[in-house]
């Protein structure tokens, strides 16, 4: 078990003009359960390869512990990798799969045994030891390499989108299958994906990551409810948070963001945290909308639906708001009824308001911070 | 391999020594590595460049020493192997039956291949095999009778005669390297031309043949250099000087300039500079379209 | 149906017409004309070329036909003597052992320069031509070259050897029974060591990154990735290489024809050799005894295929 | 009349004076006869012989090309055409028609012969201290002697390559063997109505080996080629006797950039040895070389004749000696040869005057496996020291008598 | 324009048991999008090959308006289709591609032009129209494939899961378009897919499909809400339909299906409409459980909450019902607190009840039908 601190680490692939993993600082902890998220080619995997060090670190410095390991080889640092197409080796059976990293650090048989059957027992896989990865179905093949990881009962155990190989169906069964190992063997482990879904219900923490760069790191809810940016705050909800672009204009009590012909009184904000620019975005998700009949009155969005779409457990809807202020999403009752064209307002909790600075995408919290 | 003596001590003692040790056997490793590197270059290279030095040098130079740098550069005895022997026949003739030969075997094989691989029907695989097959047939087993069978024929000391001989020789390596490429074409791309309204031979034209471009290079450089160096068949099949193909004609002028060795390296250069002078033009194709799968 | 007659026209209608008439609405089916239209005229040359041929060669071996216009036939008497015939055995031998060397050699050396290239050498794209280059050449030139290089007197090779002191080493290479097919297998790996390793190379390539990554975080220095990983996955590549360059040399006929002509004492000599210089060579004339060693020696060619297939039949594809 | 134009192969595309005579005689031909071109291609031997065993069989084989006695199966199956209806073949010699007779008919011109003769160096004879003896006949004593000096003098006592040729290895001890055992029953070994197991056959053979092992021969004999041998004989690194039919000169008298022997080399001419107890010291083998037949389904027969009867004439063959420095299987009038070269020549004559000739060399009475057997045992490995007399006579009676 | 006439069509492969299509009747009227929905294997892309003419069709007879076309090979049926691959030609720019199926069939140079800038011009490929297939991002790769069906002008358009190599944002973008773009041409559109969502928002009806054959046909929130069996029910929605195995036992006023510990008043169906036997199989949807404090009386489900994962917009509870009755997962709003262990109840609303008989696993409509 083991900590894992990550210090201004850069990675430069050649004849590429930005740094692939752009100066990213992160500590581990042990026994924690991270997740790196973030849209595909944001670095993800580049960083958990250099932790595995199966990739050069450019600069900055990586440590264990307390040990300083960039220089290090792969085969001396003690972590175990699950990836993502499995990279089971395909010529051995599936108790040689497990077996092989024991061998080749001389563990002596007896104990190889021992583990072998023990990981078997945990994954389920005691009938498949003798088969070849061939003939295993794609859920086995990842309980094979899960358990080649855990056999060796490495330090820090790192995992490359492990799920995204299998069906919807198999993928919740061996999410669950996984939270349970973590808490079983209270492994440190890395976890990368781009599903959010995962991320919410596995991380104990996640770490957002956009072009290289953490964006944000928090626990997940936490980080749902207090999007450090825009990119975290789209990325991190299905469907995504509806963020527009508003005016401020100076309200009768406090501010107020003007959209199209909508206004939202501000009252969370002190005027002082504004920026002094007009411009800024305004956020909210779109299951806090709630569909308002009067269609009028100060926090409430003004548009005409232009698309339903009902799915059966709940139902979108498209509204375009008056002035071209934009379209938002509103997520509702799976009863509402509603046709295309029809003209309707949206009320917004204060509480669900979330600004942003319309340059640097960054937060603007609210007065009373941190519950937003 | 020092390395895996340090894993077994403790990390800690490890710690400031490893980077030492390992950079240490790294450099070994790759001193040797490059040694075996430069050693094997030299074994496949240095009898081109040795040849290639007795190619400008006189025989009487040659003798004196064997191993020296040309002092001049005797370029014309390229001129002179050229003109006096029938070079320019033999490589007109060469040409013309591998160029139409592997034309030839390459529609013929790609047109085979492309049945075998996409359509299900009785005794596909036993065509395929009975064509692949051959491949083990060792060259004696047909060699008397296809001469015997030319001469019947007609096609006896005939450049056609040889030519069409090429085309059978080389048909099962290129029925086998394309059956297995045009199978990995997406059956969807053949579906969706057929429903753009295409007949099964247009969708061979126009589909299939581009789509299989990398493995037809392959093929069509690979049967190339084969034809083209082919001996034993040309031997066999062609008496008359006139229409003799370039190794035959190499090996005719050995005996005519016997034990003027020098001659016999500028012979040599002339027939082995045009292909390896399109090899190196052409080597990015042949490996891209073994990666491509056409080998394997 | 009752009419057994009719039933059979009807049933040799019913398949002529499904023949004929293809079932168009199937995309992976096509009539017969279609397919005949794609395979008859590379079943044509190879029925005309390669099949006839090679029947023709069975029947000539019960003949002497030492004229196109006459043959006498002799029955198994060319088999009887096929059997008793030294040189026969003799040739057989050293193909055999050609043929089971040869590629051993060849396929490593390629398998070792393709792994110098796959990780990543300097020069590599230089060294990819390079190596590759004597796969080029014809083996008129091949065999020239290297007759120059095992001459005893001023080639190569006793030069080196006379140039470290190691004057007693140099040899007739070609000359001397004991050495000449090894020199032959030398040389002939020469020529096709860069053809395994573009082969291999392309395997290599193939081969999933992340199965090699996997090893390395279980420990394996290069070593151990080689012969854990990297050899049993390419193994079917290999044999492949191998049943190849196997067959190859089972034929192997320009080479030996060009440096030694089977001698010295026939130490050299191999099958297809013979064949030829008692076809076309000697001055009996006659194509009837050389067909049956043909004959004999197709079937050992063939036999040596299926035992290697029936050897790895249980090869199972790998999935990677 | 009708044009004919007749094809017609020959062997020497690299000895230039064969070359030059056949083409003058070729070109006089086209002039005398404006009815025939000749379309006249010299082809080494190896390949030329590869073309017509094949293309006799098909009806497309030259009309007239180039064999050696060797081949007279070409006459036996019926490829040849006779020519006694097209040739005079009083111009003939005797020996060298029989070389070509079978079934009584002749079929080729034999426009090449030569006998086996044992060239040396002068110069490196004086230099390891021997002067060959009056006779120009060495004992066997002497001859050993000679070997074993010339070894320590790090001079390689013959010059000899197999490497191309299925003959010159074995014409040492060919030579000595028809010494020994006479004409007619060398002509029984060759035969294979005398065993090689014979007592005088092994004891000759015995002392040929002890010369082998004594280093008589090079080293890097067995791929030298033909014409590599005269080389390494006349100028590097130079050996001290060269055992070659007297055709020597076709490939030596050309310039010495043309591989030819140095302009002031001291060429001799010995007589090979006699074994101690030899029947017949003065025998000597005498054969026909390169001839010209007539292929029997030419097209063109009629011209095809006339062209061989044009070179088979009287004057032809003092030509062909004159100029090719060799002898003839046609009647010639030895008197009228001048030529710088004529010194050679008359030494030449001078070791053949005397002798009795025994016509044919080992290869133009063996066919077959008894041929491969001589080309591989007795021309290769036997003079390459790779095996033991009784193995060496072993092989052969195997393959010789079987076949013989 | 067409209709499209499926019936009783069998599909059988050499070699297998089951028939891969099995009996399948099915009319798609006259520009109408009907979607073919069901899991991998349910016989969806082979029934649309059949359409298309590129499978044989085993037995059945198959209709295009009122002609037969089981023999008129796939280039005689006007017919387009979108791959799920796209199936681009490789080595043709995407101009080519477009023409490619005009140029065959003789239309004149002029028209090809026309239509090919026409198509072009509704999906936004006119600065593509040089490059060639593999310079294009996935998602123009797709709208090249939709171009060239669009330029064929054909009768008929098949789709074979268009989207599944899309992702998650293009995906909704491309789905949309794809919905306009049949109103816009009113075109007659088979569309093959796996994904609920995608049924759910684009298909005017659907078709289910399970094993080979078709489970039901309707309207999506028809089916949604009225699925014909456990199968369907369990198919549409996510996460899926809880069905859980009960008793029915005779309650005060009504049949009562008892789990476990709990009891269900079944007031919706009348004692006759009930099988005889025993068992049967409950379904109540997630979104349709209620969280309830008191944790007692008919209609609530008891329980322990084994599971919980916050997934930001909601949270999802999984309870172990008490009685070993089996677990259900509830879709409750994201503020609901509760921890692992909790002893809760879960009310289920009279109408949000679902009955199928336990071993055909059809659905048992109640007393008031069709408006469960
Ligand atoms: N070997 C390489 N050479 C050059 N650039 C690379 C290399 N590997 C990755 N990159 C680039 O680095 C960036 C980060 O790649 P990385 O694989 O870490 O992304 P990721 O977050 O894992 O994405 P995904 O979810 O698609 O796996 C990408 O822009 C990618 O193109
Ligand atoms: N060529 C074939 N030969 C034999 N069986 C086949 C063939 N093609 C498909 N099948 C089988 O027919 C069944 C239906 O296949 P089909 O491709 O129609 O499924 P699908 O519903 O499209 O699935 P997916 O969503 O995975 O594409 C499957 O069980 C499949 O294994
Ligand atoms: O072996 P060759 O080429 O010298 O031929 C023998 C001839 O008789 C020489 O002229
Ligand atoms: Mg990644
Ligand atoms: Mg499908």
């Amino acid at each position: 078990m083991a900590a894992v601190h990550l210090e201004n680490i850069f990675k430069r692939y050649k004849g590429t003009a930005q740094p692939a993993v752009d100066d990213v600082s992160l500590s581990v902890q042990d026994g924690e359960f991270m997740v790196l998220l973030g849209p595909s080619g944001c670095g993800k995997s580049t960083t958990l390869r250099m932790i595995a060090g199966l990739e050069a670190i450019s600069e900055g410095s990586l440590a264990i512990d307390t040990r300083k390991v960039n220089e290090v080889p792969a085969k001396d640092r003690d972590i175990a990798m699950v990836f993502q197409s499995y990279a089971l080796y395909p010529h051995m059976t599936v108790a040689d799969n497990l077996s092989f990293g024991l061998r080749r650090r001389k563990v002596d048989s007896q104990q190889i045994a021992a583990r072998v059957k023990s990981a078997a027992g945990i994954l389920g896989l005691n009938e498949l030891l003798a088969r070849k990865p061939a003939a295993l179905s794609g859920g086995q093949r990842q309980r094979v390499a899960l358990g080649r990881a855990i056999v060796r009962e490495p330090k820090v155990f790192l995992f490359d989108e492990p799920l995204s190989n299998l069906d919807a169906a198999l993928r919740v069964n061996t999410r669950n299958e996984l939270v349970r190992l973590h808490r079983r063997l209270g492994a440190t482990m890395i976890y990368v994906t781009h599903d959010q879904v995962e991320a919410m219900t596995m991380g104990q923490r996640i770490c957002v990551m956009n072009k290289g760069k953490v964006a944000q790191v928090g626990k997940p809810l936490d980080v749902y409810r207090a999007p450090a940016d825009a990119f975290v705050a789209r990325f991190l909800g299905n469907p995504p948070m509806n963020i527009l672009k508003a005016r401020i204009v100076q309200g009768p009590s406090s501010a107020v963001a003007a959209l199209g012909g909508s206004e939202l009184p501000l009252a969370r904000w002190a005027r002082a945290a504004l920026p002094p620019a007009s411009e800024l975005l305004v956020g909210v998700r779109p299951e806090e909308l709630q569909l308002h009949e009067a269609r009028e009155g100060v926090g409430t969005l003004r548009g005409v639906v232009s698309a339903i779409e009902p799915l059966g457990a709940e139902t979108l809807l498209m509204v375009s708001l008056e002035g071209d202020a934009g379209d938002v999403m509103a997520r509702l009752h799976r009863d509402v009824k509603s046709s295309i064209g029809d003209r309707v307002g949206l009320t917004i909790p204060d509480e669900a308001l979330y600004l942003f600075d319309a340059f640097t995408e960054k937060a603007i919290p609210a007065a009373d911070v941190g519950a937003p | 391999m020092t390395s895996a003596s340090t894993t077994l001590k403790p990390p800690a003692a490890v710690d400031h020594r490893e980077p030492l040790t390992a950079a240490l056997s790294r450099m070994l490793r790759n001193g040797g590595l490059m040694a075996a590197v430069v050693l094997y270059t030299l074994y496949s290279a240095l009898p081109f460049l040795w040849i290639g030095t007795m190619s400008v040098r006189t025989t009487s130079e040659i003798s004196a020493n064997h191993f020296a740098w040309p002092e001049t550069f005797h370029w014309e005895k390229f001129r002179i192997a050229w003109v006096d022997s029938n070079f320019a026949q033999y490589f007109w003739n060469s040409s013309l039956i591998v160029v139409s030969a592997v034309a030839i075997v390459t529609l013929l094989g790609a047109a085979a291949a492309h049945c075998l691989a996409r359509y299900n029907f009785r005794g596909n695989r036993l065509v395929y095999f009975i064509l692949f097959s051959s491949i083990v047939f060792p060259p004696q087993i047909i060699l008397i009778s296809l001469f015997q069978v030319l001469v019947e024929y007609e096609l006896y000391n005939s450049r056609l005669g040889l030519m069409i001989v090429y085309v059978s020789l080389q048909l099962p390596l290129t029925v086998y390297l394309l059956e297995g490429f045009f199978a990995r074409i997406p059956q969807d791309l053949f579906d969706a031309a057929k429903m753009d309204g295409y007949s099964d031979f247009e969708i061979f034209w126009r589909i299939v043949l581009p789509v299989g471009m990398p493995a037809i290079a392959t093929t069509i450089i690979l049967n190339f250099i084969q034809l083209w160096n082919e001996f034993l068949f040309a031997v066999v099949l062609l008496s008359d000087q006139g229409s003799r193909t370039l190794p035959i004609g190499i090996r005719a002028y050995m005996g005519d300039y016997f034990q003027d060795i020098g001659m016999i390296a500028t012979g040599m250069m002339i027939a082995v500079i045009p292909v390896v002078v399109l090899y190196a033009f052409f080597s990015e194709k042949l490996i891209q379209g073994m990666t491509a799968g056409a080998v394997k | 149906m009752t009419d057994p007659s009719s039933g059979v026209a009807a049933a040799m209608r019913r398949t002529l017409a499904s023949w004929l008439s293809a079932p168009e609405a199937d995309s992976r089916r096509a009539s017969l004309p279609t397919v005949m239209l794609f395979l008859a005229p590379a079943l044509l040359v190879y029925a005309a070329l390669t099949a006839y041929p090679v029947l023709r060669t069975f029947y000539n071996s019960f003949f002497n036909v030492a004229d196109l216009a006459s043959s006498e036939f002799v029955g198994w008497a060319h088999y009887a003597e096929v059997f008793k015939d030294r040189t026969f055995w003799a040739a057989v031998r050293n193909t055999a052992a050609w043929s089971v060397i040869g590629p051993i050699l060849d396929v490593v050396v390629g398998l070792l320069l393709a792994l110098c290239l796959y990780a990543g050498v300097p020069f590599s794209r230089f060294l990819r031509v390079a190596w590759f280059t004597p796969v080029l050449l014809s083996y008129v030139v091949v065999g020239i070259m290297w007759v120059w290089i095992y001459n005893y007197d001023w080639g190569v090779v006793n030069g080196m050897l006379r140039a470290m002191g190691l004057e007693s080493w140099a040899q007739a290479w070609l000359g001397d029974p004991r050495f000449a097919l090894g020199s032959l297998i030398v040389t002939h790996a020469w020529k096709w060591a860069g053809f395994n390793m573009v082969v291999c190379l392309a395997a290599l390539h193939s081969l999933p990154s992340e199965v090699l990554e996997a090893a390395e975080l279980d420990n394996c220095g290069w070593w151990h990735k080689l012969t854990d990983i990297i050899v049993p996955m390419l193994w079917p590549t290999l044999l492949n290489l191998y049943i190849l360059a196997f067959i190859g040399k089972m034929k192997v006929f320009d080479l030996v024809w060009i440096m030694t002509e089977g001698g010295p004492v026939w130490s050299t000599e191999t099958v297809s050799t013979y064949v030829y210089k008692r076809a076309f060579n000697w001055n009996t004339f006659d194509l009837g005894y050389p067909s049956a060693i043909a004959v004999v020696w197709f079937f050992v060619v063939v036999g040596f295929v299926v035992f290697f297939n029936l050897l790895f039949r249980r090869r199972e594809r790998m999935e990677y | 009349q009708q044009q004919q134009t007749l094809t017609m192969w020959s062997h020497w595309p690299d000895e230039v004076s064969k070359r030059s005579f056949i083409e003058e005689r070729v070109k006089q031909f086209e002039a005398a006869t404006p009815q025939c071109k000749v379309n006249l291609q010299f082809v080494q031997k190896a390949d030329l012989y590869t073309s017509v065993k094949t293309s006799v069989r098909t009806g497309q084989a030259p009309d007239i090309f180039w064999l050696e006695p060797d081949e007279i199966a070409f006459a036996k199956s019926g490829y040849l055409e006779p020519l006694d209806k097209y040739i005079d073949l009083a111009n003939l010699e005797d020996w060298a028609k029989r070389a070509w007779t079978w079934n009584g008919k002749v079929y080729a011109m034999p426009q090449e012969a030569y006998s086996v003769e044992l060239y040396y160096n002068r110069d490196l004879m004086k230099k390891i201290g021997v002067t060959p003896p009056a006779g120009m006949q060495m004992t066997q004593a002497q001859f050993a002697d000679m070997v074993k000096r010339s070894v320590a003098a790090g001079i390689t006592p013959t010059a000899t390559g197999v490497g191309d040729r299925p003959y010159p290895g074995a014409y040492f001890l060919q030579e000595i063997l028809l010494r020994k055992l006479g004409t007619e029953d060398y002509e029984k070994l060759l035969t294979g109505k005398l065993p090689f197991q014979d007592p005088r056959v092994i004891e000759a053979m015995t002392w040929v080996k002890q010369l082998v092992d004594a280093g008589m021969f090079p080293r890097s004999m067995a791929t030298m080629k033909l014409g590599e041998s005269h080389y390494y004989f006349h100028t590097n690194p130079g050996a001290l006797m060269f055992p070659i039919a007297s055709w020597y000169t076709g490939r030596a008298f050309v310039a010495p950039e043309k591989g030819g022997q140095p302009k002031d080399f001291a060429l001799g001419l010995m007589k090979y040895p006699a074994m101690d107890g030899s029947k017949c010291p003065e025998c000597k083998t005498l054969a026909v070389g390169g001839s010209y037949v007539m292929y029997s389904r030419s097209k063109n027969k009629e011209c095809a004749g006339k062209m061989l009867s044009s070179l088979a004439t009287v004057e032809n063959g003092n030509k062909w000696m004159e100029s090719v420095l060799l002898q003839t299987g046609v009647r010639t009038d030895p008197s009228r040869i001048t030529s710088i070269y004529a010194p050679y020549f008359k030494e030449l004559q001078e070791r053949g005057a005397g002798a009795r000739y025994f016509i044919g060399t080992p290869l133009h009475y063996m066919s077959g496996k008894c041929g491969d057997t001589f080309a591989q045992v007795l021309n290769r490995a036997f003079p390459g020291g790779l095996v033991s007399v009784n193995d060496a006579a072993a092989q052969m009676d195997a393959a010789c008598k079987a076949s013989g």
